[in-house]
């Protein structure tokens, strides 16, 4: 008996053994990561659920009490990850915007109608050759553009995308806008002395001069703003130009609007105030040395600047993420409960509908198409087709029934006629001279700046009487 | 072609140039020895009836044997140019006075002569070499500066200036190599 | 090296002129070996008022021209490489976006004022004198094309003229009205050309694409002829290479229908521009006696209120028999040199317009011999070319050689006038000066 | 030689002549200006070329110093891997030219680049001002050897990886130049070339069809960046 067990154990082992044995040999990488990974996960998952339901409540109650920190971390983290594609859509917007103002087609090659042309430059940009030519002073040198990219990305933490989705709604979120956007010109100014060359140098400068200039009737136009809302906070901002479009702050502030862009232009280094990086005077200004990523860090800085700029104005003058109008259609989605249907029904209806459209598309598209289109060609067209529709659906259900969808889409509406606007202003102004730029600001921006404050204050002194 | 321009040239140069005035089509030309070359051009530029007041080019010339200063004039006051060529100056030592005193255009102008020939213009305050590089040690218009022909006739053409020049040519003869202008 | 521890005002002219390219150019290959030689250490800075070692740094270090190129040699470089307090040098060129092509200035700054200046050309120069001198008349024809690259017919013309004045040659009417059509689509190409330049130097990125539009038509119209879209080697001594043929005349017509519009399409991005008037009106004014003193000439002494065109002033084709107008204007500033391109490109259209009216038929060469070997003598001819007039001065010793063949080029002359004319003004208005005068570097350098 | 020796205080008496009176007319005054002098015999005798040192590039090819600079002749020690092909593959998609147009070739160029003939659709695009931030060095038109010396400069300021298209027969093989005693007889005397572009100028298209066979060399070389050393690197088709 024991014997047969014995030897039945001895063969079990050895079977056991080869087969282990053959499979991990026959096994890719891959395979073995997962077969290793796997039951690790499992386990893992079934630990967490026991602890979860053994400790739950006091977790939860601990991420509760605490909520400000991890709502700040878990801000920054979306924001860093929000700067990067914010540039690579800008710069493909002005690739192609500005090459169809020149009569060109612009990128049209690498992805659909070329839009990973700006991910590819990107790309490359990181993959070349960084180094430190003679004579720079290495330290300034490599914190330049780390801190002028910084500088940029810090900004977002206040921008109200919608009412629940802002970074912190600081109540002097405006104050530290201004604060942290101030903070490029170090930037600008260490890489224009650490490079050790004269363009760059007088790139830097230049930069210093100009952005202090105009952060003084950048400033002084938001004021009346401040004023009208009674609050410094930009979602609080925001909820004042409620309503409908005749409530943006853009017509009881005109003039600071206009101010306010204007100064903005110059504080985000773009044509016509573009001295800083002025091509045909200082070869590339302040980044001339720059290369590789370090230069990539002033590219991106420089469009999500735009991008902070863009989203500022529509915030301050233009209602942020409030809507014009109030929609027409009000539907309710509420009353449906997807929980209401099992789930084989829930199955049974999306795999008929997928079914059934399919095959309903393909038979337009064929009948429409004539022979020309083959049958997989008709179905997979037919498919194609519905998904895209059904998306379509999805995203106007969501967009109609939930609320900071909605609100999102009107902020980053708003927010990229103002980026098209400064693409737009690339592709048609010259360069002013740096004598007329800071005349400009002194002699007529901040007067203005100024009489615009006097004008509202004497207003609102007059009318809350 | 204007006949009156001869003769108010005649009148107003009389002794400062050498030979006749000669015309052909729309030209007029006279020549003068590099020393009187100032005061001619002076007259031509100040009197009231010649006005010359537009130098139209600044030339130098290698005849084999002789160097020359070739000056185009334009005056609205006739509807010929004049060439005034200023002659007889030595191969070996080249100098000629500078017009910079009533042109300071022509200033980049005796730069390239001196640079092409070597002609020293004594009164141009910044006679150095102008298209060729700095350090670059002979002047290659002369006539016995002699091109390679092709690649294989200079090596390392390209990388180096690719210049052969020759002993010079002696001011009475002068070495067959060297092409002669005819005198004329 | 002897050359560069001198100070830079010494005179001295003792330096071993052998020894220091050596010098050189062994340091330059080995530049990181030797810090100190370049001024820089590992850590290092040397005071930024040595012109000797600060812009090394930005032209070429030791293996490369060095500041001062060598040991002073004449006054006006001694002044000039000799700083006060306060001042930099700041080197644009040879390569840098605004200068076209290979112009170099050696900027004396004072904060963004500019002090003095020193153009440094010569980084184009091909000795194409020297290589006409020593190839057949005909070659001279295409050897001549590259200098005035962006209008090169009107390169050929004076060469082409003086040698039918050294042979005698009698050119059919029809040739001359060929060559007057040609010649002014090129001048509006190269006007054209030039607007957008001047925007593409004051920052504005559009214009020079619209110019390149009508530049590549009126281009592409004379390789139908041509068979040559650049340097087209057309003209011919006592005619022209080939006849006007229908693809040439179908473009023509289709380019004249809208020629007028476009110009003013174009123009109209850049007259109402606020900020360009105001960086272009009182940059760079330049007086009629200045302007004859340095030999001025073109549009730009036009600009100046001196009516000096050759066309006019010493016709020298079909021209006394074409109506056209000699545009003039009074302030001599680079807004007035920019719109007197625009009139320009006006009358040119009319003169187009005339010579299709006008031209005869008939021959388009005269009978030459094949092998040309003209008298002895010398001759000089000049044509009014879009950048001023422009002129041939070709000595003949009676073989098939031309003995001198001397190229005088307009933008050499306007670039001479760059010294006189840039200090007081700001950094940025040096492009705003400079291509305002509209160099061509090819004919400066030759 | 008396020119040479004379001192330099003396040259303070060209300041009376500067703008010039009249009356500095009649005595000219001698400013001395030149090495030159007729009695020097470096002014005429015959260098030889391999001892010419009138040059502004040092002998070619036999310096150490050549050899031992950064990747420009190809020693850069790279392990060409599965990342490398991904990489040649987004630089072969993003070449930014330089900003660089040295004779008449340089207007091809922008006409390449400009509406009628769009370079951008590849993304060669835009030309970059500064040699620190661009990965193709486009020699358009002829290189005089007073122009080496700086654009050998711009090729060494830039970054790795890089190529070099030489445009324009002068720059191919000195061209119509070939007789000219100050033009580089083909730039591949003085740097490493990857395409060429013949033509005189070549037309605008030619120089795109250069630009994509560089396209294609780059993606060929998947980092084998030894393969490039002086002399024709042209892939087929060129």
């Amino acid at each position: 008996m024991t014997a047969l067990m014995r030897t039945m154990e001895t063969v079990r082992g050895r079977v056991a053994a080869a087969v282990r044995s053959y499979a991990w040999d026959h096994l890719t990488l891959a395979e073995r990561v997962v077969y290793l990974a796997g039951p690790v996960l499992l386990l893992g998952l079934g630990f967490a659920a026991v602890f979860g339901y053994w400790a739950g409540g006091p977790v939860v109650d601990f991420v509760a009490g605490r909520l400000g920190i991890v709502r700040f971390f878990v801000s920054v983290t979306a924001i860093l990850l929000l700067t990067v594609p914010t540039a690579f859509v800008i710069i493909y917007m002005e690739l192609k915007v500005i090459a169809r103002m020149n009569l060109r087609v612009g990128p049209n090659r690498v992805g659909p109608f070329g839009a990973v042309m700006s991910v590819i430059h990107g790309l490359k940009v990181l993959s070349k050759e960084d180094f430190a030519p003679t004579g720079v002073d290495l330290g300034v040198f490599t914190l330049a553009p780390l801190i002028t990219f910084l500088a940029s990305v810090m900004t977002l933490l206040v921008v109200p995308f919608a009412p629940a989705l802002v970074g912190q709604d600081l109540n002097i979120g405006l104050l530290y806008f201004f604060a942290l956007g101030g903070l490029t010109v170090v930037g600008l100014l260490m890489a224009g002395w650490a490079s050790f060359n004269k363009y760059s140098l007088l790139g830097g400068l230049r930069s210093a001069a100009q952005i202090v200039s105009y952060e003084i009737p950048l400033t002084l136009s938001v004021v009346g703003v401040i004023i009208l809302a009674g609050t410094m906070s930009l979602n609080h901002i925001v909820a004042a130009q409620s309503g409908s479009a005749l409530d943006w702050f853009v017509f009881k502030q005109p003039l600071a609007a206009l101010i306010f862009f204007i100064a903005a232009t110059a504080e985000a280094n773009r044509t016509p105030f573009d001295m800083t990086e002025a091509d045909s005077e200082i070869v590339a200004g302040f980044a001339t040395e720059y290369s590789g990523m370090r230069f990539g860090f002033f590219f991106f800085a420089e469009y999500v600047n735009v991008f902070i700029v863009s989203a500022l104005t529509a915030t301050l003058f233009f209602g942020g993420w409030t809507a014009p109008f109030d929609s027409p259609v009000h539907v309710n989605l509420n009353w449906f409960d997807p929980f209401s249907i099992s789930a084989p029904v829930w199955g049974a209806i999306v795999l008929s509908v997928l079914w059934f459209g399919t095959l309903f598309l393909a038979l337009v598209v064929r009948l429409l198409g004539g022979r020309s289109w083959g049958v997989i060609d008709s179905l997979a067209l037919g498919g194609l087709l519905l998904v895209l529709g059904l998306a379509g659906l999805i995203g106007l259900a969501a967009f109609i029934s939930i609320d900071w969808i909605r609100d999102l889409s009107w902020f980053m509406a708003k927010t990229y006629v103002f980026v098209f606007t400064f693409v737009w202003m690339r592709a048609t102004l010259p360069r002013v001279r740096i004598d007329q730029l800071m005349g400009f600001a002194w002699k007529w921006l901040l007067p203005a700046s100024l009489l615009n404050l006097f004008v509202t204050a004497t207003a609102v002194v007059l009318l809350n009487r | 072609m204007d006949r009156t321009l001869k003769n108010r040239l005649e009148v107003r140069l009389a002794g400062l140039t050498r030979g006749p005035v000669r015309q052909r089509y729309d030209e007029t030309e006279i020549r003068v020895s590099p020393g009187d070359a100032p005061k001619v051009l002076t007259i031509l530029h100040d009197s009231i009836d010649l006005r010359f007041e537009i130098l139209a080019d600044l030339a130098g010339v290698d005849t084999g044997a002789e160097m020359q200063v070739v000056y185009h004039l334009w005056s609205p006051a006739s509807d010929d140019w004049l060439r005034v060529v200023a002659e007889g100056i030595s191969r070996d030592d080249p100098r000629a006075p500078s017009a910079t005193f009533l042109w300071p255009g022509a200033e980049w102008l005796e730069r390239e002569a001196y640079d092409m020939f070597g002609i020293v213009f004594e009164g141009n305050r910044d006679l150095r070499r102008i298209l060729m590089p700095a350090d670059y040690l002979s002047f290659p218009l002369r006539k016995d500066f002699l091109l390679g022909d092709d690649a294989s006739r200079t090596p390392g053409a390209g990388v180096r200036h690719s210049e052969r020049a020759q002993v010079p040519a002696t001011p009475a003869g002068g070495d067959p190599a060297v092409r002669r202008a005819p005198a004329s | 090296m002897p050359t560069r521890r001198q100070p830079a005002q010494s005179a001295t002219t003792n330096a071993d002129p052998k020894a220091a390219p050596n010098a050189r150019a062994a340091g330059g290959r080995r530049a990181s070996a030797k810090p100190d030689v370049r001024g820089v250490g590992p850590r290092g800075r040397i005071s930024a008022d040595d012109p000797r070692v600060t812009l090394e740094q930005e032209i070429g270090s030791d293996l490369y021209e060095p500041i001062p190129p060598f040991p002073i040699k004449t006054e006006r470089e001694g002044e000039f490489y000799s700083l006060r307090d306060g001042e930099i040098f700041l080197n644009i060129g040879p390569h840098h976006p605004a200068t076209h092509g290979v112009l170099r200035l050696v900027l004396k700054l004072s904060g963004e004022q500019i002090v003095d200046v020193d153009p440094v050309i010569g980084y184009l120069h091909r000795g194409v004198e020297k290589i006409c001198e020593n190839s057949d008349y005909y070659h001279v024809i295409d050897q001549v094309d590259p200098l005035e690259y962006l209008s090169s017919l009107f390169q050929e013309w004076p060469a082409v003229m003086a040698f039918e004045k050294l042979m005698d040659v009698e050119v059919p009417r029809r040739a001359e009205y060929i060559r007057v059509l040609t010649g002014e689509l090129l001048r509006i190409s190269s006007h054209t050309l030039y607007m957008g330049f001047m925007a593409l130097d004051l920052g504005g990125l559009t214009p020079i694409l619209y110019s390149f539009i009508e530049r590549d038509e009126i281009v592409e119209m004379l390789a139908s002829i041509t068979g040559a879209r650049m340097l087209f080697n057309y003209y011919r001594i006592g005619g022209v290479n080939g006849d006007l043929n229908h693809e040439f005349m179908s473009r023509l017509g289709d380019w004249m229908s809208r020629a007028g519009k476009q110009a003013e399409a174009i123009t109209a991005l850049l007259n109402e521009n606020e900020i360009f008037l105001r960086r272009m009106r009182d940059v760079g004014t330049m007086d009629r006696a200045t302007a004859l003193r340095y030999g001025v000439t073109g549009a730009n002494i036009r600009a100046c209120g001196v009516p000096f065109d050759l066309r006019r002033a010493h016709p020298y084709s079909v021209y006394p028999e074409i109506d056209f107008n000699i545009p003039t204007r009074e302030e001599g500033d680079s807004l007035a040199r920019y719109l007197m391109r625009v009139d320009e490109i006006k009358e040119s259209i009319r003169i187009i317009d005339q010579c299709l009216h006008q031209m005869p038929d008939g021959p388009i060469m005269a009978k030459l011999p094949r092998l040309l070997r003209p008298r002895p003598g010398r001759a000089w001819a000049a044509v009014e070319a879009p950048r001023g007039s422009l002129g041939v001065y070709a000595m003949s010793d009676g073989t098939d050689q031309p003995f001198r063949f001397r190229i005088h080029d307009p933008s050499f002359m306007h670039l001479g006038v760059v010294p006189h004319m840039l200090p007081g003004n700001l950094l940025a208005d040096t492009m705003a000066i400079v291509s305002s005068l509209d160099p061509v570097m090819g004919g400066v350098d030759r | 030689m008396a020119v040479n020796q004379r001192p330099a205080g003396r040259t303070a008496r060209g300041k009376e002549l500067a703008p010039a009176a009249p009356a500095g007319l009649a005595k000219p005054i001698v400013v001395p200006n030149t090495l030159w002098t007729p009695a020097d015999p470096r002014a005429r005798s015959a260098i030889a070329p391999s001892q010419a040192d009138n040059t502004h590039l040092g002998p070619l090819g036999d310096g150490d110093a050549l050899r031992a600079d950064d990747g420009r002749w190809g020693r850069l020690q790279v392990i060409p891997t599965n990342a490398d092909y991904v990489l040649e593959l987004i630089r072969a998609n993003s070449l930014w030219p330089l900003l660089s147009g040295l004779a008449c070739c340089a207007f091809e160029m922008m006409s390449a680049a400009t509406s009628k003939n769009d370079m951008d659709r590849w993304g060669m695009f835009p030309f970059r001002a500064s040699p620190r931030q661009s990965d193709v060095l486009i020699v358009a038109g002829t290189l005089t050897t007073k122009m080496a010396g700086p654009l050998l400069r711009l090729w060494e300021q830039m970054p790795e990886p890089k190529w070099c298209v030489a445009m324009g027969d002068c720059t191919v093989s000195g061209g119509r130049y070939k007789r000219s005693y100050s033009v580089v007889q083909g730039i591949d005397r003085v740097m490493p070339v990857d395409v060429y572009v013949p033509g005189c100028p070549p037309r605008p298209e030619g120089l795109i069809y250069g630009m994509l066979q560089l396209g294609q060399l780059v993606k060929d070389r998947r980092g084998h960046w030894t393969e490039r050393s002086i002399g024709p690197t042209a892939p087929k088709g060129i």
